[in-house]
Order: structure tokens, then C-alpha cells, then sequence
């Protein structure tokens, strides 16, 4: 026989302006089971929370309603309040006479009635719970950081100076990412390098810092806190602690026409390179794929040269476990290369170039030394065409999206041209002039009255050459609206920001959701930003839309940050609202059948294969395991199951059922 | 017939596998199942228009798993049964082999689940029209009269799980009607009763029957309930798109498309 | 192989040598074209510009009339014509009141689910794969293939691929030993209507298109639109005024290639019947 | 006679519909007092044989109701509840147990107007089908056995 307490708070008024509070105590009271009811003006106050406290002890109650306002409100309170008595949080019920009765009913014996009826419903579901502790678990305070970028830059250095370990791994020879490729950046023009390079620098001597390049993320298992990382070390051929960096090795490479990820092809690099100058680390890899060594077996001029002895052509690729807490992604993105757009013709003439390429060529470190030269004869171009989308806002041919960073780069690319190359005529056809932001407008319009870029409203249609001059087609849409041929040296192309290739599959390695664009998905637009849905994996950068480099540093310093207060509890605590797998009695052991409809159902992929075995280790049956730290508790596995062997635990099939005997059995 | 006589002998002589389920001589003029462990008993196996019972219901039974690893002789509800039994994860294709019959009565032999898959995509379940005639008939009755004549159908069920043991999806070693925390449904059979055992087992069924109509074959009392899992067959093509096992995709049920089309939620 | 044609009114008149090459071409490769009974017009142009309901009425009883025929596959040559039946097609699809209201005009209910094929779509489907054994003798002349406009756009409708940049007839060309010169006016606009009321416009737009072709080298134009060709042949003097030069190279429909390449005579092609006058040693040699 | 009011039992999901009756609340919408609702943590976990149970024990009418699609807490729970639905519907359907009495909904967490109204909807429309006498009739069987 159940010894459950009921008490009943008048809110004041708000709940016995239309409820006959009494006469609820007074029918409550009398119920199968109850040991104790009364009501009080306000149950949440300090003295309400003393009667429950004081009749828990006095009465020996072992279930608690608390008949008041809504459980969304203060079933905390009140389980807390319990809990300070002695009885099990989980003992204690809320029934929401408020929000679900007094507040939408007027005053009259049906609404004391309809009171009755749901404090009974749950008094009768209290009879079935059972005590339940919070589910602790542990933390692994490391942190995985995916992609060395500034993104993943900013929030390794984060993390790292919040006292963390953190391991950055990066898929390239050199972190930096795109933002090292940069000349300046807008909307101070300031250079790129030499606002990165001392982060870079700071990342690889930083004490909790572990930097794994030429890496890859191979496998993630687990969950928040406790997840198990496997990471694919791709075979650098060297050793790196022999090697010094000394560079011989890269200048008698003999295979030096290899075209340059880091100068988007418009510079060279050997078969054992560094990606740039001041990379880091500053060691080079072989690429395996161009190295003569490797194609056809002989060469080895790398390993003649070295001084060190460091390079290793029979190394190969290393797999890495790692226990890590949480994971940021922060991949990145990519541009779209624009074979969807013959008519601009990219690919085909050699002077219609991306904006990244761009990049290079007004970039001091890049292929050109920082003068604007067009790819096909180093000439300086005396007239330039900027096309703005180029593949974004594009449904037909393209991306649906903006972009976002292209309206600002490209002001920025046309004023670097005006200041490079004083004579020269630029032209920039756009849609709209996208420049929301801290000093934004204010740069775009410098580039129009102050660098007398002309700005042109309007698509281009078609880029052909003709007599060594390419011939843009396009119109102006302002005012005397009309076709517009332009004859100009070189062509640049705002191509759309898309995701980086292999992100769904990265996604799909994570258990993340993403979008139509491969863009992961962040748990909520506003609210949630740089969480994903799974918990404990976290977002920074572009890896989920085109950012500038603010947006960027902001969102990892954010994603940084939800680490740091991941990593300041030594134990996560969880509602112990899980799915549980029945046991029973020998020979079924459990009576789910292991047909797994639950595991297909689950949308946190909670759901595991568990062997029963015997004595001797030999394998009984196979069942359903619910990770309890995966699972969030949905209980979509219980309405599947045909035995109902899975169930979930404050929400069990008792005592829903109960609930729906009571709530029709006045 | 000599083929798959021969077949199962040379299993049994080789010991690939330790019973062989097939059908053979019933009383009167009925066949029934029958579970041959030695080669030479294997002459008593037989087949014909008769042989409805779908074996595959023997496959999960912990009796015969004890015999061995078993060989099924496998017309093709049983070999639908076999497949669906394999999207449940009760079958792997190292479990059993597989004495497949075609509609010719040629032997076939299946290496392969995905093999069995490729063979019935040219028999596709279909709802003989019939019985469509019937479900229509029944959907066409004014809502009472509908309810009243599945009352008067379902009263003379006296829940003796025949429908349960004869259907190979109904494997749980125990059933919903088993658990008594909370009874859901009454083990006593009454009307109330009834009517939820087979609202549940129908709904179990949801997007898993491979529609073999042994559930109907096995009911004493000759109650229609083929035509609820009939009506859910047609129900489920008419949602969800084609209906079949198929191994490596989802059940029906415990998969969904955010896209999916109902008219009746507000 | 029986497929439906509908010549349309330009394939009788102003590019019957379009109807004869395609016929001739056809007949070699052993296919039949049954044209649909009693055909009417397409509802091009003048239908289109001034009362929808026809310009769908039309197109939609030359369906009807292909339905009857049980047609399953209608071949359009005229690329102005293979619009209009696509664009009313799609629109029936998708517009229930507005097939009610032809429907009931025609006093026949449209199935609608007619496959209608352009030259070229039909030309990739029945041709090329046999177009290997079939060319006797190849055409090794550098070529520029000029589709216009109609038969890529709208895109949503067409879904030609890349349709700034068609590839469909520098593909074929290629199979007949040509060689498709890389151009830029592929799909630039000829000027078209135009041509009766502005022939100016048509000398501009037309004359960058024929110079941009010659200037790259090209020997002959290769098109598939009745339009296309009258503009860029018949309005060759409006053409040359406007460049101020004289310019002869021809301009031929991509069947009248194919029929040469089969070995087929220039009558047999109608080559004779163009203004620009085909030298044969220029398309073949 | 007095008018007869209804019994319906409210099957909601905790984080959209129970939230969203909370907000009917807090907004002092007035509906009618026939509906009790007993709070889910998610459609998924809805069982259907809750649903027959609620029938047997004299519920005249049923509301199911969770987060608009796309928008559940847990991403899925109600496109898989969802389904279930559209198949219980059919079975029921066809077994003559009158599917009118059992309504479906949306309502979100912000929808506190929607959910008054969808009560009220329901209210009336079981409250013209009158009581559910045909599915009593059949549930009060035992009852009338043991009291023989």
C-alpha cells in the first residue's frame, strides 16, 4: 500500500478563483493509497515547500503530487524539495491544475471535478514510479578540434587557454586554411598573414595543444563526453623528429611542376614540398601521388640530400585512437569551380579566374610577389571584369543561397587592383551590394567614389575571347538600361562559397545532420548556432554556411566556449529518462527478440546490440542495449516494440497505462 | 520432386545440415509439416497445390533449432517469409538453406538472401481481387454496421493463438498478451478482448506480413482476420509505395519520409 | 520503327529542304515517319501574342490528332513548333481548368502523355547509334553548330544540358568526321521575328553570329530551326551590310550534314535550295 | 435530460501541445472542460494500444497531438508517430471503430490559440456523434458478465 502525499496549491488565486482547492484536498484524501493531502496558499513558497518537506518525514510518504501549476514551471522545485527530504526526486509528480484547468475553465463543479480527475491521474501514476538516480557521466576533458583553419585555429587556442587539452587535426600538410591564402582582408585591408601567422605559431608551441597534420578524421564513436576518436595519420614520409625543416630536400626535388593547392595552380611546388613559407609545421611531406620515387620506383634524390637522414619512403599511413570529450568541427568551406558556367568560360581561358585565385595573385607571398599579373602572359591587365555570384542566388544553375562573403571581397579585390595598377579600368557586375556590417558599406562605397570602380547592376550573360581580348556581355540594368560589351585582359569570378568535398560523408562519420548543401546543420538557427544536434559535437566557421573571418572567429570562440563549460563539470548529470532493456529470468534472459525495429527508429542512434552469454562465454541471444548516454529519452523505441521489452523509464508503460485507467474511472 | 528428394538426401548424407523441413503426408487428404533428420526418410517428402502451411514459421522455433542447422523446402510465401525474417535480424544466410520451389515446382537453391529478393521481384504480392472486392464491401457499411459485423466475426474467437503460432512474423518468445504489467489486453476471451488482440496483432504486422494467409489457414473458427493485414498491405502501398521484404531496408514502420502525405491531422 | 512527325507550316514552305534531308535521312536509317492526319498550325507567333487559349487550342489538337493516331513519340523538326507543343503539353500537365476548357473544344479528352522529341533529341535517340555504319562519306570541315534559342529555352521546360553552352550538335557533328569549332554565340539570339518587321536588328544580331563563326575558322553553320536558318541565310544581304564585307559561308540544317555524310546527293540533301550557295568542295571533300 | 458532455482524453507531447495548453493558460484562453490531457515526452512514445485502451475504458473522443513536422524535439519522433497513425487510422477504419472520434493535431509550444481551439472543435463534433455506445457496449461485455 502506497503512502502518497497530495498537495494542492491555490497559486494565490489563481488556481482556487475557479477550484474548490478543499474540496480537491478533501477528495484526494480519500483516494486508494494516499496517506496525506492538504492544500496551502502557495506551495512553491518557502513554508508550502516546508509542509511537503515536513509531511515526507512525518508520514513516511513514499510518493509526493504536487497538484499546482505546470511541471514545465516548477517540477525542479519541487522534486528538489523532496529530495532535500529524503524521498527520491523521481517519487514526486506534478498535476498542472493552472495552466490545464483553472486558467481556461470558469468557475463551477465541472472545473473542481476536471481538478480531481487529473490530480487522481497522477496519483495513480506515482504509484508506479520508481526511484531513479540522475545519470552521471564522465567527462574526458580533451577536446578534438577537425580542421586548422582560422576557425579551428581560434577555438583549439581557446579551449587550449581554458586550461584543456585539445588535439587539432588537419588534412593538409599546414594548418592556416583558406585564410592564409588571403592578401588582405577586409574591411581594413590589413594582411591576412600577418594577422594569422602568430596564431598559427601560438597553436603549434601552445603546451595543450597536440597538432596533428596531414590527418584525418577516420571514425567517431561514442557520445558527449565520452567519445573515441580513430585518426588516419596519412603517411608524410619523413620523420618528423629527425627532420629540422632545413628546406633542402624541396629546392632539388626534381619534380617541380606540380601545380600549387596553396597558389590555387598558379604557381608550381615540388613532389616534397611545404605548402608555403610559413607553414606550419614548417617540415615538408612527399606527395606520394607525384613523387618519382613512388611512380617509378627510383630518384630517392630527397633522401640523398638530406642532412638529417629524416626521410622515410616505407612509412605509412598511422591510425590514432583518442578518448576526447567534445568535438568541434570546423572544416571549412570551398568555392564552387564553375564548370556549371561554361559561358563565363572558367577552365578554358586562363585568364578568367576565381576570387581565391585572385587572392594569390595580390598577395606578397603568392606566385606573382603581390603584383596583379594575368595568368596567361603576365601581363598586367589594363581593364578587369569582376562578376559578382557567380553561382550563388542562382537556383536555375547554381545555389539558391548567398554567399555572403563575395559582395565584400570582391570591393575589396577591385580597390587592391585600383591601388596596384593606378591606370587600369575596373567593372564589377552585381545584383545587389550585400555589405551588412561593422564598417561594411562604408568599404564597398569606398571602392565606388574613392577607387573609382564601376559598379554595374546587372548579370553577365557570356565571356568569349576574341582577337587575345575577352569579350564580356552583360547589361546595366540602372536607369538607361542596355546590353554592355566590355573588352577587357582578365575576368574574375565571385563563385559561389560551397561545402567542402566529403563533408557528407564526414557528417555522416559524426552523426550530424546537414543540410541540401552538404552545410552542416546547427541544432537551432537562433538559439543554438554553434551546437549540432548530437551532443557534445560542436560547430565553428564556414563548415555550416560562407562566414567572413569575424563571423568565423566569433563562432569558434562560441563553440570554445560551450566546450569550456562542457569541460568544467568532472561528471555530466542526466535526467535519467532513458530507454531500458528488460532482463528476465533464465532461459529468456530478456524477452525483446533482438529484431532491432527500435534501433532503426531511434533518431540518436542510441540503440546497440548487446550478447547474452553464458557461463562459458558462448553467445545466448543477441538484444537491443540502449546507451544511456546517448539516449534522450523521445521513447519512440516503446511504442515500437512488439514484446514491450524496451521501456522508458519516468514515462513506462505502467504508468501511462495507469494514467489512462485513472483519468476515465471517476 | 526426385530433384528435391534427392537434394535434401545428400544435405542429410553430408551432414551440411541436421533436419530438413518440408512437407509431407497428412491425415486424410492434408499434407503437414514434417521434420526429416535422416536420409532415408527424405522419400517422404512431397509437394503439391496442397502444401499452404508456411515452414518458415519453424525457423524460429527454439524445438527445431535445436535440432541443427535446418535445409526448408520454400514455395514463395515461405521464401518472402525467409526475407522479411532476414530484415528482422532472426535469419542469416549461414542459418539455413534453402530448398526454393517455383511456381513450376522446379527445384531452386538460393545462396544468397539478395538472390531470394532477385527471384521474387517477378512475384510480387499481390491482393487477389476477391479479397479486395470484400475489403471494399466492408469500408462501403455505414461506421456501426462495420463495427458490428467485425464484433460478430471476432466473437467466436476463443483466443487459442493459432493465428499467432502459424504466422513466421510472430516470433516474440513473449507476446504483448503475455504481459500482465500492465495486462494490456484480457486474457480472457470476451468481446472487448478480442477485438484488441486482433487490432494488435494487425498492427504489429503493419508493413511486415508478407501476406502467406496462414494466420487465416490456422483459425478454428474460420474468422476473416487475413483481411485486416490484407487492408494494411493496400493501406501501406498506398502511403509508403511499393510493399515487399527487402533486405537492407527499413520496416515500414520504424522508418519514416518527412515528406509523407495525410490528410486528417490538424 | 513508325514515330509521328509534325512538319509544321515552315517545313512546307521557307525550309522544305529541312523536311526533305530529314526524310531522306530517315529513310536510310530505316525509319518511318507517319505524319499526323490533317495537322494544323502550331500556334506559333501570332497565336502565342494574342489570345493564350489558342495558342494552347492549336498545339493541343495536333496532340489529340497524334493520340488518335496512337502515336507515342512525335517527332518536331521545327524548333518553334517543338516549343509550342512542349510548352502546351506542360501547361495542360499542370493547369486541370485549362485542359477542361480544350478538352471540351476539341470535344476529345487528352491523355497528354504524348513523347515529343526535337531533331536533335531524335537524332541522339534513332541515329546516332547507327550513324557509325551509316557514314560513308565523313565531312572534314570545321564546323560551328548554332542552336538559337528555342530549342534550350525556357530551361525549367527544355532541360537541355549546360544550355549556355550546348553540346548536343557538336557531338554529332563530331560522329559525321566534322570537327565543332569551340565558339561563344552558340545560343545568341538571331534576331528572329524580326526578320520581316526590323531587318536591320536581324543584319546586327545575326551578322556578330556569322562573323564570330567565320572569324573562328568556321567552314559552315550547322543549325536545327527553320529560324535560325532563314535569318542567318536568306538575310545574308542585311547580314553583309551590316559587317560591310561579304560573307559566303553557308548554312546548313544538321540533317542535311547527316544526309550528305551518308553518302547522299546534294538534291537529295536540298542543298540547292538555300541563297547562300553550299560549295560542295567547302562541306566536303 | 442534461446535455451529454463528452469524455476525451488529450494524448500529448511534452515539449510542443503540453507546452502550447500551458500558453492557452497562461493567455487566459477559455475552452471547453471536457478534455484531460496526459503529457508524453514525445508522439513517438504514443502507443496505440494507449488509444484502444482510452476507448474500452468510455472515452468518447481522443485528441493525439505532438510537434508540427520538422519541429520535434527529437527530430523524428513524430514523422514515425505520424506513420503509425496514418496505418492505426486505416485499421481502425476498417474495423468500423469510428475514426471522427479520434483527432489528430499539430500544435506547437507558441500555438496556445490553436490548442483551444482544436478542444473545442473536438468537444462539438463528439459531442453531435453522441457517446461512444457501440464501443461501451462491447467494453462493458466483461461487466455485465461478472455481474450475472
Amino acid at each position: 500500500m502506497s503512502k502518497i502525499g497530495v498537495f494542492i496549491c491555490h497559486c494565490g488565486e489563481n488556481i482556487s478563483a475557479t477550484v474548490n482547492c478543499g474540496k480537491v484536498a478533501e477528495v484526494a484524501g480519500k483516494l486508494e493509497g494516499v496517506a496525506y493531502s492538504t492544500d496551502y496558499k502557495y506551495m512553491c513558497s518557502d513554508p508550502g515547500q516546508t509542509i511537503i518537506k515536513q509531511m515526507i518525514k512525518e508520514k513516511g510518504l513514499d510518493g509526493v503530487v504536487v497538484a499546482a501549476c505546470s511541471p514545465r514551471m516548477h517540477e525542479p522545485t519541487f522534486r528538489k524539495a523532496c529530495s532535500e527530504a529524503g524521498l527520491n526526486p523521481y517519487l514526486c509528480e506534478m498535476a498542472n491544475l493552472r495552466e490545464h484547468c483553472s486558467w481556461v475553465h470558469d468557475k463551477s463543479d465541472a472545473t473542481t471535478q476536471k481538478a480531481i480527475d487529473i490530480v487522481r491521474t497522477l496519483v495513480e501514476k506515482v504509484k508506479h514510479n520508481k526511484p531513479l538516480s540522475t545519470i552521471k557521466v564522465p567527462v574526458t576533458k580533451k577536446a578534438l578540434v577537425i580542421g586548422g583553419g582560422i576557425a579551428g585555429i581560434q577555438a583549439s587556442l581557446d579551449i587550449a587557454n581554458a586550461g584543456h587539452q585539445v588535439v587539432l587535426v588537419e588534412k593538409e600538410p599546414s594548418i592556416g586554411g583558406h585564410m592564409s591564402q588571403l592578401s588582405e582582408t577586409f574591411p581594413t585591408l590589413d594582411c591576412s598573414q600577418c594577422i594569422l601567422t602568430p596564431r598559427m605559431v601560438e597553436v603549434a608551441q601552445h603546451p595543450n595543444i597536440t597538432l596533428m597534420t596531414y590527418a584525418e578524421l577516420e571514425k567517431l564513436d561514442g557520445f558527449i563526453g565520452n567519445f573515441k576518436a580513430t585518426i588516419r595519420k596519412k603517411a608524410k614520409s619523413i620523420d618528423e623528429k629527425l627532420c629540422t625543416g632545413c628546406g633542402l630536400c624541396t629546392t632539388k626535388c626534381p619534380t617541380k611542376k606540380i601545380p600549387s593547392e596553396f597558389n590555387e595552380g598558379l604557381g608550381f611546388r615540388t613532389a616534397i614540398y611545404v605548402p608555403f613559407p610559413q607553414a606550419v609545421p614548417n617540415k615538408p611531406v612527399i606527395d606520394k601521388l607525384n613523387c618519382q620515387y613512388y611512380l617509378k620506383g627510383k630518384c630517392k634524390v630527397c633522401e640523398k640530400v638530406c642532412p638529417t637522414g629524416a626521410i622515410r619512403f616505407d612509412q605509412e599511413d598511422e591510425l590514432v585512437e583518442l578518448e576526447v570529450g567534445a568535438v568541434v568541427v570546423a572544416t571549412g568551406f570551398n568555392i564552387m569551380t564553375t564548370s556549371e558556367f561554361p559561358e563565363y568560360g572558367y577552365g578554358k581561358y586562363p585568364d578568367v579566374i576565381t576570387g581565391l585565385q585572385f587572392e594569390r595573385l595580390a598577395s606578397a607571398s603568392g606566385p606573382t610577389l603581390g603584383e596583379i599579373r594575368r595568368p596567361s602572359d603576365g601581363k598586367i591587365p589594363e581593364k578587369i571584369v569582376f562578376i559578382a555570384c557567380a553561382g550563388s542566388r542562382d537556383p536555375a544553375k547554381g545555389k539558391p543561397y548567398c554567399s555572403k562573403i563575395c559582395c565584400m571581397y570582391t570591393a575589396k579585390h577591385a580597390m587592391l587592383y585600383q591601388h596596384k595598377v593606378h591606370h587600369g579600368e575596373s567593372y564589377v557586375f552585381y545584383m545587389d551590394i550585400r555589405a551588412a556590417g561593422k564598417n561594411y558599406d562604408e568599404f564597398t562605397r569606398r571602392a565606388i567614389v574613392e577607387d573609382k570602380v564601376n559598379y554595374l547592376r546587372g548579370r553577365v550573360s557570356k565571356v568569349y575571347e576574341e582577337n587575345g581580348k575577352l569579350i564580356v556581355k552583360g547589361v546595366d540594368t540602372l536607369l538607361n538600361a542596355k546590353p554592355v560589351e566590355i573588352e577587357v585582359d582578365m575576368v574574375v569570378l565571385a563563385s559561389a562559397g560551397v561545402a567542402n568535398p566529403g563533408s557528407e560523408e564526414l557528417a555522416q562519420k559524426m552523426h550530424i545532420s546537414y543540410d541540401a548543401y552538404n552545410f552542416f546543420s546547427e541544432a537551432h538557427p537562433k538559439l543554438k548556432p554553434v551546437e549540432t544536434n548530437t551532443a557534445g559535437i560542436y560547430l565553428a566557421g564556414a563548415c555550416q554556411a560562407p562566414k567572413d573571418i569575424p563571423e568565423t572567429v566569433a563562432a569558434a570562440s562560441g563553440a570554445a566556449a560551450k566546450v569550456a563549460i562542457l569541460f568544467s563539470q568532472n561528471e555530466l548529470s542526466r535526467e535519467p529518462v532513458v530507454a531500458v532493456v528488460n532482463r528476465s529470468a533464465p532461459p529468456l534472459y530478456s524477452t525483446c527478440v533482438g529484431c532491432f525495429m527500435c534501433a532503426t527508429a531511434c533518431p540518436y542512434s542510441a540503440i546497440g546490440e548487446e550478447e547474452i552469454k553464458d557461463r562459458k562465454g558462448n553467445v545466448i541471444k543477441k538484444v537491443a542495449k540502449v546507451n544511456p548516454g546517448l539516449c534522450q529519452g523521445c521513447g519512440t523505441c516503446v511504442a515500437f516494440c512488439r514484446s514491450k521489452s524496451i521501456d522508458l523509464d519516468g514515462y513506462t508503460n505502467e504508468q501511462m497505462y495507469s494514467e489512462v485507467m485513472a483519468l476515465l474511472n471517476e | 520432386m526426385n530433384e528435391l528428394i534427392q537434394k535434401a538426401k545428400s544435405l542429410l548424407e553430408s551432414d551440411t545440415v541436421q533436419v530438413v523441413i518440408g512437407y509431407g503426408k497428412g491425415s486424410a487428404d492434408k499434407t503437414r509439416a514434417i521434420f526429416l533428420t535422416k536420409p532415408e526418410d527424405c522419400d517422404q517428402l512431397l509437394f503439391d497445390s496442397r502444401c499452404v502451411q508456411n515452414l518458415a514459421v519453424y525457423l524460429t522455433k527454439h524445438e527445431i533449432k535445436h535440432l541443427g542447422k535446418p535445409a526448408i523446402v520454400a514455395p514463395i510465401p515461405v521464401l518472402r517469409s525467409i526475407l522479411q525474417l532476414a530484415v528482422e535480424n532472426q535469419l542469416k544466410e549461414s542459418d539455413l538453406v534453402i530448398l526454393g520451389v517455383s511456381p513450376e515446382s522446379k527445384l531452386i537453391e538460393f545462396d544468397s538472401f539478395g538472390a531470394i529478393e532477385l527471384f521474387l521481384n517477378a512475384y510480387k504480392i499481390q491482393i487477389d481481387e476477391k479479397y479486395k472486392a470484400t475489403i471494399d464491401k466492408i469500408k462501403a457499411m455505414p461506421v456501426s454496421e462495420r463495427f458490428a459485423f467485425w464484433i460478430k466475426e471476432l466473437e467466436p474467437c476463443f483466443k487459442c493463438y493459432a493465428c499467432r503460432a502459424a504466422c513466421p512474423l510472430c516470433y516474440c518468445p513473449k507476446c504483448t498478451v503475455e504481459n500482465n504489467q500492465p495486462q494490456w489486453i484480457p486474457a480472457a476471451s470476451h468481446l472487448l478482448g478480442n477485438l484488441e488482440w486482433h487490432v494488435m496483432r494487425a498492427m504489429h504486422l503493419a508493413g511486415r506480413c508478407t501476406d502467406c494467409e496462414a494466420c487465416y489457414n490456422a483459425c478454428p473458427m474460420g474468422i476473416p482476420i487475413h483481411l485486416l493485414t490484407k487492408s494494411m498491405l493496400q493501406d501501406v502501398e498506398e502511403h509508403f509505395g511499393p510493399y515487399g521484404p527487402s533486405v537492407g531496408k527499413r520496416n515500414t514502420l520504424s522508418s519514416f519520409n518527412p515528406d509523407d502525405k495525410e490528410s486528417f491531422i490538424r | 520503327m513508325k514515330l509521328g512527325f509534325y512538319p509544321g507550316c515552315s517545313l512546307t514552305g521557307s525550309s522544305r529542304e529541312y523536311n526533305e534531308s530529314i526524310l531522306a535521312i530517315s529513310k536510310v536509317a530505316g525509319i518511318e515517319l507517319a505524319e499526323i492526319p490533317d495537322w494544323n498550325c502550331c500556334g506559333a507567333t501570332a497565336a502565342h501574342n494574342l489570345n493564350h487559349e489558342l495558342s494552347v487550342s492549336l498545339p493541343a489538337r495536333n496532340l489529340a490528332l497524334a493520340e488518335l493516331a496512337e502515336m507515342e513519340e512525335l517527332v518536331v523538326p521545327c524548333a518553334a513548333c517543338f516549343n509550342r507543343l512542349v510548352m502546351t503539353q506542360r501547361e495542360l500537365n499542370e493547369n486541370e481548368s485549362l485542359l477542361a476548357i480544350v478538352s471540351e473544344k476539341l470535344q476529345f479528352k487528352l491523355k497528354n502523355n504524348i513523347k515529343i522529341l526535337n531533331v536533335i533529341q531524335f537524332l541522339e535517340k534513332y541515329v546516332l547509334p547507327q550513324l557509325d555504319e551509316l557514314v560513308k562519306k565523313p565531312l572534314n570541315q570545321d564546323v560551328a553548330c548554332y542552336y538559337g534559342c528555342l530549342l534550350v529555352r525556357p530551361q525549367k521546360v527544355m532541360k537541355a544540358d549546360r544550355f549556355e553552352d550546348p553540346m548536343s550538335m557538336d557531338l554529332i557533328m563530331q560522329k559525321l568526321g566534322a570537327k565543332a569549332i569551340d565558339w561563344p554565340f552558340k545560343t545568341e539570339c538571331c534576331g528572329a521575328g524580326f526578320s520581316v518587321s526590323k531587318t536591320e536588328i536581324v543584319g546586327e544580331l545575326s551578322g556578330k553570329i556569322v562573323r564570330n563563326a567565320v572569324d573562328r575558322g568556321a567552314k559552315a553553320i550547322v543549325v536545327a530551326c527553320p529560324m535560325c536558318h532563314s535569318n542567318l541565310d536568306m538575310r545574308r544581304p542585311a547580314i553583309e551590310s551590316y559587317l560591310k564585307r561579304k560573307v559566303d559561308v553557308p548554312v546548313i540544317y544538321i540533317t542535311q550534314a547527316i544526309a550528305l555524310a551518308m553518302g547522299l546527293t546534294p538534291k537529295q540533301a536540298g542543298l540547292q535550295r538555300h541563297f547562300v550557295p553550299v560549295n560542295l568542295s567547302v562541306t566536303q571533300n | 435530460m442534461t446535455e451529454f458532455e463528452p469524455k476525451i482524453v488529450a494524448f500529448v507531447c511534452n515539449w510542443c501541445t503540453y507546452a502550447g495548453a500551458d500558453l492557452t493558460g497562461t493567455s487566459r484562453i477559455k475552452y471547453a472542460q471536457n478534455v484531460k490531457i496526459i503529457r508524453f515526452p514525445c508522439t513517438g512514445r504514443i502507443d496505440f494500444m494507449l488509444l484502444l485502451k482510452a476507448f474500452g475504458e468510455g472515452a468518447d473522443g481522443i485528441i493525439v497531438s505532438g510537434c508540427h513536422p520538422n519541429d520535434c524535439h527529437y527530430t523524428s519522433g513524430n514523422f514515425h508517430a505520424r506513420r503509425r497513425w496514418i496505418m492505426f487510422r486505416g485499421l481502425l477504419d476498417l474495423l468500423g471503430i469510428d475514426v471522427r472520434r479520434i483527432q489528430y493535431s499539430w500544435v506547437s509550444a507558441a500555438e496556445g490559440a490553436k490548442w483551444a481551439d482544436v478542444v473545442n472543435t473536438t468537444v462539438t463534433a463528439i459531442r453531435e456523434l453522441g457517446p461512444y455506445t457501440d464501443y461501451a457496449k462491447v467494453a462493458n461485455y466483461l461487466e455485465k458478465e461478472a455481474n450475472v
